[in-house]
């Protein structure tokens, strides 16, 4: 086909000829098209169909608030659907395919839906397919969201890249036709930073479509004359492609700029960049949207807006028909007849409501053939240019709530309220329907918001131009029709379906809205809203500024998912922290798991073992038996300097702090100020007023927020200090009996018996011949074992020290998993148990909570049913049957007891299979659980098919007098 | 008028003329029973529940603004009961079957849609946690599966099984969970207690009350003084400004939770998925949008809006656990305010004021509750008792140390 | 075996990148030490930062610059100082010229500190860091969040960056930088 | 949203943690205060509908808690302040 519409002038590059794909066949257009323009230069009219009755739906804008021509655009994992052919710039290869239909666009079978109008009015869904009640989501609901919907994902992953940023500037201009360029160039004179956006993909706004003349010389040369001087000013970024899509607090603006979706191939660029815009003032310059009348079937193929029609023809050079008709209610409708006449274009009819004279119905099946008009006659058309007048886009004026006015002169919303702070308007949308006026209030507006900021340039005139005619009567809809009239044309709303929502007491113009779905479409009701409202007032005898409108939300168009995702995605959604041990780890086997940011290893798999288990139970056996070497480096570390650290310490931790001697450390256990436990971790005195605090890893951040808070907002005047270390030092714990050994190879001159370094001793120290390192005798195994520290720099250097001087006793690596088995054994509390709903009474330490202090959560523990004595208790769990490997989650039940939450015991939080007792034992609070001890209990996990009886003994399964760790 | 197919099929083939309104627009009497301040989800079905069960239908609900304008409006639809504690999991699934009769109960289709709903896991400690809410879900009589990444991978093959930088352990699967048509869940409700004489009052804002003595005995209102026997408040997002006026500090803070859905497309999620290492949840509805949301904006607001780091955040953990959803275009974003509680649960109970009631606190899990909210608190209004699933949703909860806190976090509203 | 010493490596390995005309450099020559300002004894740290260094106390958004050594505020009673130094003993030779007037932590471990410099870095700066870095005079400085992480930025130059992260998470931190150099080159 | 941080100048407002009521501030006596007054302070919120003061944590700032008075109907930010200075105000100490 050779684009048999395409016509005469415009903007388009006729060297620069382009292929494109259309429903499986190949169309050309040229530089400078939209698809929109390219399928209408081909003679396309039928490009889609509606959602609810399948009408065939053709192009009906030329802009981004098109609600008809939604296509899906090009294909595989990259396939966009719902895209808007009026955006989409046309590009080499383009392939795009219409949807919403079953079978050929033609033809589509489930157009069915036409015919059974009657009986899909609005919210026919409310009042059936309830019975049989199994049949909703066997029958009917399958049926409905069979039908739902419009365009499909792909199913694949997004392959493109997305990218996010940070842009700062005293003015935002949001649209660059006569108005925002007006406005920039004034601003920018001035001397103000800033930054114009503009939702097309060249600026100038409704100059590209009409015939007005700028400073004597042709709309568009103007347009790049301001372009040029706004681009040679350093102060001003012009950006097209992007549509600010929001407006939030405190002059911080959402914008989208789509960098490579005009491209062939985006060569791994990111296909869309989301913009923060911090500004000190915004000037809306959105321009307005036409809309249209309600007729007789105005939905078809071929009916378009006037201002489109224009579009098409002055732009684009193409003609949206050869026969046209003009329906319209205002001046600004009748200029299209003449600059279609121009164009040599043939115009069948004027119709001007004003004179009373209406089209009452229109002809054609995919597309119009012809009208028909009030007076009965018959009128050949091939397109028919409707304006019902113009909407002044004043959606991000609204975008804090604030409620536009209604106003009869321009028959449409102005801004009106409160408008977001910082932000004015400037042109249509601001109700400033004409072109001089439109120059002369953006100019106005640019020159006095640099006033406002001190600028001190001169802004300079506003280019000269005429005012052309505006003139627009309130008219909505044609009387007495017999066939249906389209309000929302997307979602198939119509004026019957407005005026049945009223008689059902949907009077609202929100339950009108929800109850329709007037203006819930992808285009959110842009060229649809106003006339819905104006016959939603009539319905109620009111007046349109009584039954006001909804708001408009953000987005203001329709943003893709992931730019909003930005580079979030796989691997990269979060940073990874890694230990100092890392790559170390990964050479010798380790598989890792995640632990809040942290990658850990969790085991080190030697060759011939099976499964995770072998590795774990060697780890956690050798660990008893000889030595074992952990990177504990996540747990938080926070340095605790000041002459009051120890007073500081003794009111955050729940238990004494205030006499810890210097070189030794001590548990210590955090409440919330609810007095429920949040943390625990140890903390060593290195000097009078030097600590080192550590927190679990998954709590370091909130413990030391916590403590900023303390010191700051409630003893502001004790003298402490905090920082983190938490990766400034490489931490290894050393457990089992040759611990000590070990680190008498490693630890330069210090004494290591245990007189001299017992249990919970720490000091300031050096390893290998002089590199500084911090060692504490604690222990987390039950074991005789040590936490060792040198700088993160050293850590990998370390790791391999230590390995190689272990050797001797054939010291092992071990991971969380290891750590996790010997910390149940032992009967230490972690994560599973301080849940942040657990009492210090639970958890078997209520004798830590001092009672002669203040401390966060102290008072309030205190309360009633926190210490009702048949409460849940910490305690040990042993399978009955010895073979049984017990399961986490399990809740415990009293043999004999119905299982049902009255009955419930409590719950298993922890599990492990002891290679040292040679059975899985477990961990767990159950009601007066320390009184039970050699009871039995049911371990009752039904979603693990399992429902065992187990023994109740202490929670140290191992060594529960401590002699190991303190030997 | 009873809705049905054949009144349909009548409607259509005369014009569809014949509907009549949903409900009355009365003025408000000079005196009620009852008098329900908000006519949201739960003081409908409040009022629903009293005229129909409880034989109170001398009752009024007071409305600011129009019906169904506040949470019921602006949430993400979900319904179901896995919840984790005893002061929650046994009210919850009374909610749930109550959802399950709803339809036939109120001849309106809210479309309550039970295809499930999947919280997925990505660590051990938290499918341990899962196992045990699964397990305590089981002991109050719900549904509850465990399911291990393969049969995820099967059954949603769509998600990062690959890539992940959290990857998927596990998840608890509900198949009982789903999604309601929210507005008509307020209609329906509203229409059903219109049918048995309850009025609805919309703009008519309360704007004091009548307290002596320690008792309540009417309010004051945009349409004059209304006496009550009972005054029960139901004012979820600004229960705190309501409960000022009658000189009450609550344990609540208000909050802003944004929600978000896509332009409309073919149907490829069967129901409901939430991400567990991070903030993101999504269903798709009926009408094809993918309706989704993720965490409160944090601080404390009664604008019904929210801002830009939140829908980033949203989204962020919608590409990581779903990079299908790429190339769908956001369409809308919107705020409800929240009563967010100091615990994370609601309060049903009386107030110290005789006569005044108190149902708030319903962070954002309002709407699967709104018909045993609304039983629970007809049966306290009616009966003078609480219902024996709601006991625990006492206002002095906080002074026994009996909170109700599914999350762990204490009394900061924000982070439950 | 007996002769073991431990070797300091730089957590990048001394990562040193070239993209289309800018540079991003792993800069593990440098010591950071972070001093606190003990309670009313800001008179007196001023006093020992300008004897030992020659240094003013920053204001909170600038660094000063004394020779090598630069000091950056980072809280209200807290800066860090930023010098080349190869050992691991940083923070004993400044608290050797404190004399007890502040109190310092060794840092030096606890971050990352990457170089950029090149013509696409203001650019490349909009892409991760939501501070108006543009209008950073030099030696201008903030803290914020880039990609999650929290980083600070120190204008050192017309096209030129020093940016501190936390060292855990340093080749999540290069990856962010890098890639928002890709992305505008 | 952006606070205008005392120190720093306007910051987004992603860079802070909130916690909430600035009254969090006026932390009772453990020893002294009762179960009651302890609770009133953890759990009760005037929660207005207008201007509010809460803290604010710049954790990927300066560290610093402040008080911020905004309004919870517009968001407006009406004052910003240093907690430690706000809780010296009103007599905290040591």
């Amino acid at each position: 086909m050779t684009q048999a519409m395409r016509i005469e002038g415009g903007m388009v590059d006729r060297e620069r000829t382009l292929a494109f794909s259309w429903n499986g066949r190949w169309m050309t257009g040229y530089q400078g098209d939209t698809l929109a323009s390219a399928l209408l230069a081909n003679g396309e009219r039928l490009v889609g169909r509606s959602f609810k009755y399948h009408r065939p739906r053709g192009i009906f804008s030329s802009g981004s608030e098109e609600p008809s021509a939604l296509v899906q655009l090009r294909d595989g994992a990259a396939q966009e659907p719902n895209t808007r052919a009026t955006t989409v710039e046309l590009f080499d290869g383009l392939y795009a395919t219409s949807q919403n239909h079953r079978g050929p666009l033609a033809f589509d079978l489930m157009a069915v839906n036409d015919l059974l109008s009657p009986f899909l009015a609005a919210g026919f869904y409310y009042k059936t397919f309830m019975w049989p009640k199994a049949f909703w989501e066997r029958v009917y609901e399958p049926l409905i969201r069979a039908s739902a919907g419009l365009g499909r994902l792909s199913m694949q992953p997004d392959p493109d890249a997305y990218d996010h940023g940070f842009l700062h500037c005293d003015l935002l201009v949001i649209g660059a036709g006569p108005a925002g360029l007006s406005a920039a160039l004034a601003a920018s004179r001035s001397g103000l930073r800033v930054i114009l956006v503009d939702e097309d993909f060249v600026p100038g706004g409704r100059l590209s479509a009409e015939t007005h003349e700028v400073g004597g010389q042709a709309g568009a040369d103007w347009v790049a004359e301001a372009t040029a001087e706004l681009a040679a000013n350093g102060n001003v970024r012009l950006m097209t492609r992007t549509t600010a899509f929001g407006a939030f607090d405190h002059g911080i603006y959402g914008a989208i700029e789509r960098r490579t979706d005009h491209l062939v191939d985006a060569e791994d660029r990111p296909r869309q960049v989301l913009w923060r815009i911090y500004t000190r003032r915004a000037l809306l310059a959105a321009g307005a949207t036409e809309r249209s009348m309600a007729f007789g079937n105005n939905d078809r193929p071929g009916i378009m807006l006037a201002g489109a029609v224009r579009a098409y023809v002055n732009r684009f050079g193409v003609a949206p028909g050869r026969r046209v008709a003009v329906f319209t209610n205002n001046d600004d409708g009748l200029r299209t007849a003449d600059d279609l006449s121009d164009k040599g274009i043939e115009i069948t009819a004027v119709v001007d409501a004003r004179q009373g004279d209406v089209v009452e119905d229109t002809i054609g099946r995919r597309g119009i053939r012809a009208i028909r008009l009030g007076d009965g006659r018959r009128i050949d058309a091939d397109c028919l240019a409707v304006s019902g007048g113009w909407s002044p886009n004043v959606h991000l004026t609204c975008h804090h709530r604030g409620r536009p006015v209604w106003n009869a002169e321009v028959v449409g919303f102005v801004p009106g309220g409160e408008l977001p702070p910082g932000m004015s308007v400037a042109g249509a949308a601001n109700g400033t329907m004409t072109l001089a006026a439109t120059i002369r209030e953006g100019h106005g507006a640019g020159a006095e918001i640099a006033g406002d900021l001190g600028a001190g340039g001169s802004p300079g005139t506003p280019v000269e131009a005429v005012d052309e005619s505006f003139a627009a009567a309130p008219f909505w809809h044609v009387t007495g029709l017999r066939n249906r009239a389209w309000v929302d044309l997307q979602n198939d709303v119509t004026t019957k379906d407005v005026r049945q929502s009223h008689q059902e007491g949907f009077r609202s113009v929100e339950h009108l809205k929800r109850y329709t779905t007037l203006g819930m479409a992808t285009d959110q009701g842009r060229t649809a809203n106003v006339l819905g409202l104006a016959l939603m007032a009539e319905a109620a005898g009111k007046s349109i500024e009584e039954t006001g409108t909804t708001i408009f939300r953000p987005p203001y168009t329709p943003v893709a998912i992931g730019a909003f995702g930005g580079r979030a995605r796989g691997e990269h959604f979060r940073p990874h922290r890694l230990t100092p041990s890392h790559k170390w780890a990964e050479e010798n086997g380790a598989d890792f798991v995640e632990a809040g940011m942290w990658l850990r290893a969790q085991w080190f798999k030697k060759p011939g073992e099976k499964g995770w288990r072998d590795s774990v139970d060697r780890e956690a056996s050798q660990v008893r038996k000889s030595v074992g070497i952990c990177d504990v480096t996540t747990l938080g570390k926070i340095d605790i300097q000041g002459r009051d650290a120890a007073e500081f310490l003794n009111r955050v931790y729940a238990n004494a702090f205030l006499k810890l001697p210097v070189g030794k450390v001590r548990y210590g256990l955090m409440l919330r100020e609810d007095g429920i436990c949040y943390d625990d971790g140890t903390t060593a005195r290195l000097s009078e007023s030097h600590f080192v605090m550590t927190t679990t890893t998954a709590n370091a951040v909130l413990v030391f927020r916590n403590l900023e808070f303390a010191r700051q907002c409630l003893w502001p005047d004790l003298d402490v200090h905090l920082i983190s270390t938490t990766d400034g030092w490489a931490q290894f714990a050393i457990a089992g009996p040759n611990s000590r050994a070990l680190l008498a190879k490693v630890v330069d001159d210090l004494d290591l018996s245990n007189d001299a370094f017992p249990f919970m001793a720490c000091a300031k120290c050096s390893v290998f011949g002089g590199t500084p390192a911090r060692l504490f005798r604690i222990s987390f195994s039950g074991e005789l074992a040590y936490e060792i520290a040198v700088p993160a720099r050293f850590g990998d250097s370390m790791i391999r020290a230590l390995m190689k001087t272990g050797e001797e006793f054939d010291a092992v690596p071990y991971g969380t998993e290891a750590l996790g088995v010997l910390r149940i054994e032992k009967g230490h509390v972690a994560g599973n148990e301080i849940t942040g709903q657990t009492t210090a009474r639970m958890l078997g330490l209520g004798s830590m909570l001092s009672s002669s202090k203040d401390a966060i959560g102290l008072r309030l523990s205190k309360r009633d049913a926190m210490n009702a004595d048949d409460g849940m208790r910490l305690a040990g769990f042993r399978p009955v049957d010895r073979s049984v490997i017990l399961t986490a989650g399990a809740h415990f039940l009293n043999p004999g007891d119905p299982a049902d939450m009255a009955h419930d015991q409590g719950w298993m939080t922890s599990v492990a299979y002891s290679p040292e007792l040679g059975i899985s034992v477990g961990l767990g609070f159950l009601k007066r659980g320390t009184e039970r001890m050699g009871e039995t209990v049911r371990a009752y996990s039904p979603v693990r098919d399992q429902d065992v009886l187990v023994e109740v003994c202490s929670p140290h399964h191992v060594d529960p007098d401590g002699v190991r760790q303190r030997g | 008028m009873r809705y049905s197919a054949l009144r349909i099929l009548k409607e259509g083939l005369t014009g569809n003329r014949g509907w009549q309104p949903a409900w009355r627009e009365p003025e408000p009497k000079p005196e009620y029973d009852i008098v329900i301040i908000g006519g949201g989800g739960h003081g409908l079905a409040t009022a629903y529940y009293l005229a129909k069960e409880f034989g109170e239908r001398n009752v009024a609900v007071l409305e600011k603004g129009w019906l169904g304008s506040g949470n019921i409006g602006r949430n993400t639809t979900i319904i179901r009961s896995n919840y984790l504690l005893e002061g929650n999991q046994p009210f919850y699934e009374f909610s749930l079957k109550l959802w399950e009769g709803l339809e036939q109960d109120f001849n309106y289709n809210a479309m309550v849609s039970q295809r499930g709903i999947l919280n997925l896991c990505h660590s051990d400690p938290q499918r341990d946690a899962f196992v045990r809410r699964g397990n305590a879900m089981r002991l109050s009589g719900a549904d509850a599966v465990i399911l291990g990444p393969d049969e995820i991978r099967k059954m949603c093959p769509y998600l990062d099984h690959e890539s992940a930088r959290f990857p998927i352990t596990g998840a608890l699967w509900q198949p009982r969970g789903g999604t309601v048509r929210h507005d008509a869940v307020a209609w329906g409700y509203a229409r059903g207690a219109d049918r048995r004489g309850v009025d609805i009052v919309q703009n008519c804002e309360v704007t004091g009350f009548d307290i002596k003595d320690g008792r309540c005995l009417g309010v004051e209102t945009t349409k004059g003084p209304i006496k009550a026997k009972k005054v029960a408040m139901c004012a979820a997002g600004s229960s705190s400004r309501v409960a000022a006026l009658a000189g009450l500090r609550l344990p609540i803070e208000s909050h802003v939770l944004q929600a978000f859905v896509s332009e409309g497309l073919k149907p490829v999620l069967p129901g409901v998925i939430t991400f567990g290492a991070g903030h993101f949840y999504v269903s798709q509805s009926d009408k094809g949008g993918l309706v989704f949301g993720g965490d409160i904006d944090g601080y404390n607001t009664y604008a019904q809006r929210g801002n830009l780091p939140v829908v980033e955040d949203v989204c962020e953990g919608g590409m990581a656990i779903m990079p299908m959803i790429g190339r769908a275009r956001l369409l809308r974003m919107w705020g409800g305010v929240m009563d967010m509680s100091m615990d994370g649960s609601p309060f049903i109970d009386r107030t110290h004021v005789e006569g005044l009631y108190l149902n708030a606190g319903w962070c954002y899990g309002g709407f699967k509750a709104t018909p045993a909210s609304g039983y629970c608190y007809a049966h306290l209004l009616a009966s003078g008792q609480p219902h024996e699933t709601a006991r625990f949703f006492r206002l002095d909860r906080f002074r026994q140390g009996a909170m109700i806190d599914e999350k762990g976090v204490g009394a900061q509203p924000n982070l439950h | 075996m007996d002769e073991i010493t431990l070797e300091a490596a730089p957590v990048l390995g001394g990562a040193n990148l070239e993209i289309s005309g800018n540079r991003i450099v792993e800069r593990d020559d440098l010591a950071i030490v972070s001093i606190a300002t003990p309670l009313d004894g800001q008179d007196a740290l001023a006093e020992a930062l300008r004897n030992g260094w020659s240094l003013d106390v920053p204001d909170p958004t600038r660094s000063t610059l004394s020779g090598e050594v630069r000091a950056i505020r980072t809280s209200p009673d807290q800066m860090l100082l930023i010098f080349p130094h190869a050992t691991p003993d940083a923070e004993a030779t400044v608290q050797d010229r404190l004399a007890g007037t502040g109190y310092t932590t060794d840092q030096t471990d606890s971050w990352i500190v990457l170089e950029v410099a090149g013509p696409d870095t203001l650019s490349a700066m909009e892409r991760v860091c939501p501070l108006d870095v543009p209008s950073f005079e030099i030696g201008g400085t903030g803290r914020t969040v880039m990609e999650h992480m929290g980083a600070m930025a120190i204008r050192t130059g017309d096209d030129s960056f020093l940016l501190l992260s936390a060292s855990s998470s340093a080749v999540s931190f290069l990856h962010a930088v890098e890639t928002s150099y890709r992305n505008v080159t | 949203m952006i606070i205008d941080h005392p120190l720093l100048g306007p910051r987004d407002a992603a860079e802070f943690v909130v916690l909430g009521d600035a009254s969090l501030i006026d932390r009772p006596d453990g020893m002294t205060a009762t179960v009651e007054e302890m609770h009133d302070y953890a759990y009760l919120r005037d929660n207005p509908a207008g201007d509010h003061r809460e803290l604010w944590y710049h954790e990927q700032g300066d560290r610093s808690w402040l008080v911020v008075t905004r309004s919870t109907l517009t968001h407006e930010v009406i004052k910003v302040e240093l907690a430690r200075n706000v809780a010296r105000a009103q007599g905290r100490s040591r």
